[in-house]
């Protein structure tokens, strides 16, 4: 499955690019099996996604749950919490 | 039906303008909250908050949540404009306005709108300090999230 | 010590000017939030409210209002302005801005004084309907009288 | 004890003036005393206090409880519930 991946903030920083189109195995079902996977793509990667689980994840710009498949997403962001206000 | 007026924006805003666009050639509102976010700089370190958001994305959260409050208080109108970029100690940053036919509408559409702003709008806070150093990312607040909570176990 | 500005006069308002007036010069105000009141018709027969005031009672009513909630809230500043006689469906009828360093006491403040202005500051509306005649004197509301009551109680 | 009365709304236009200076008998104590005193001077009067019970008093621009005393008062307003805001 190709996708867009589009990072935020320190999780941007930590992977060095704003974005990349990815062809992710079949493996990838859900959002929280996406994180995993991007964490063996580099040391970058792996900084970034140390703590996955307070990661935020959001398919075709509406927020999704760690548990949810990723089926049919054509933009995947992938952000720390949500500071703006 | 009532849609949300949703803007992202690096200008600043004015809020008599923003009232005066909900309130104009009407007769039915009776009351308008607006809540103005402004960079706060509590030690004397900061000379910016860069803000970076998810263009998109941020728009359309913006809208979902707008929509979500027009609908659970009955406002007649609301406008909620997010700024981005640097901006300074003092500076705003985000404005929403809220019209409804009574009070009590008007103070909790506004407060909802900027309990969930602050937890799902894809927005993210950077410091810049004096000493030329980037100060980090500001950090998610606990409080922020039981501020949003108290909306969804009433 | 922060003191309220009131004021209590004919002429409409500014709310951008209020606001700047409140947040000029400091970093230290991270919340500002404003209500409006505005004159409703709701059968479409009123020509306009006439507002009577108590001159000089009515000031120093609002001024103790304003001083609780800055107190209560913690307010870094707090703005109230009433406006008397003849006002038209769809013009103001107050304004108060409450500024803090967080959005929960600027929401609280402006709430509490608008729910004091309404069942304690000396104002009284008369309805003047659009067939010419005095539609008689607008009562008092027992849910103005609960809406205050929330904030003895708790 | 000389007074000055001020009247507002409805109260003012039954009683049909805005203000007033009057003299009280000594057994005017309270602030329930001074209504039940007015409603004497007559039908304007007694048509604006015809139940005292909603009447708000205030003492040197201060709202009182009918049971209060009203001694040392320079100015005594009377007027129906607020309206406001």
């Amino acid at each position: 499955m190709k996708v867009k991946l589009v990072y935020f903030a320190w999780v941007r920083e930590r992977i060095d690019k704003p974005e990349e189109d990815l062809d992710l195995p079949d493996s990838v079902v859900t959002a929280g099996d996406l994180l995993q996977h991007l964490k063996t793509l580099g040391d970058g990667y792996e900084a970034a996604l140390q703590y996955p689980e307070v990661i935020r994840v959001a398919v075709n710009q509406e927020h999704v749950d760690h548990d949810e498949p990723i089926a049919g997403a054509r933009e995947i962001g992938i952000f720390p919490p949500m500071t703006g206000g | 039906m009532t849609t949300p007026t949703i803007r992202v924006q690096r200008e600043n805003f004015d809020l008599q303008t923003e009232i005066d666009r909900l309130t104009a050639g009407r007769a039915d509102i009776g009351a308008v909250v607006t809540f103005t976010g402004l960079c706060r700089d509590e030690g004397g370190s900061l000379t910016a908050l860069e803000l970076e958001h998810y263009p998109g994305m941020a728009e359309a959260e913006m809208r979902r949540i707008g929509e979500e409050a027009i609908s659970r208080f009955s406002l007649l109108g609301l406008t909620a404009v997010h700024r981005y970029g640097k901006i300074a100690p003092g500076e705003t940053i985000v404005m929403v306005v809220a019209s409804a036919p009574h009070r009590q509408a008007a103070f909790d559409g506004a407060s909802f709108v900027m309990d969930f702003l602050k937890t799902a709008a894809p927005f993210w806070k950077k410091e810049h300090l004096q000493d030329g150093s980037a100060g980090g990312w500001v950090s998610a607040k606990d409080a922020d999230d039981r501020a949003r909570d108290k909306w969804i176990t009433r």
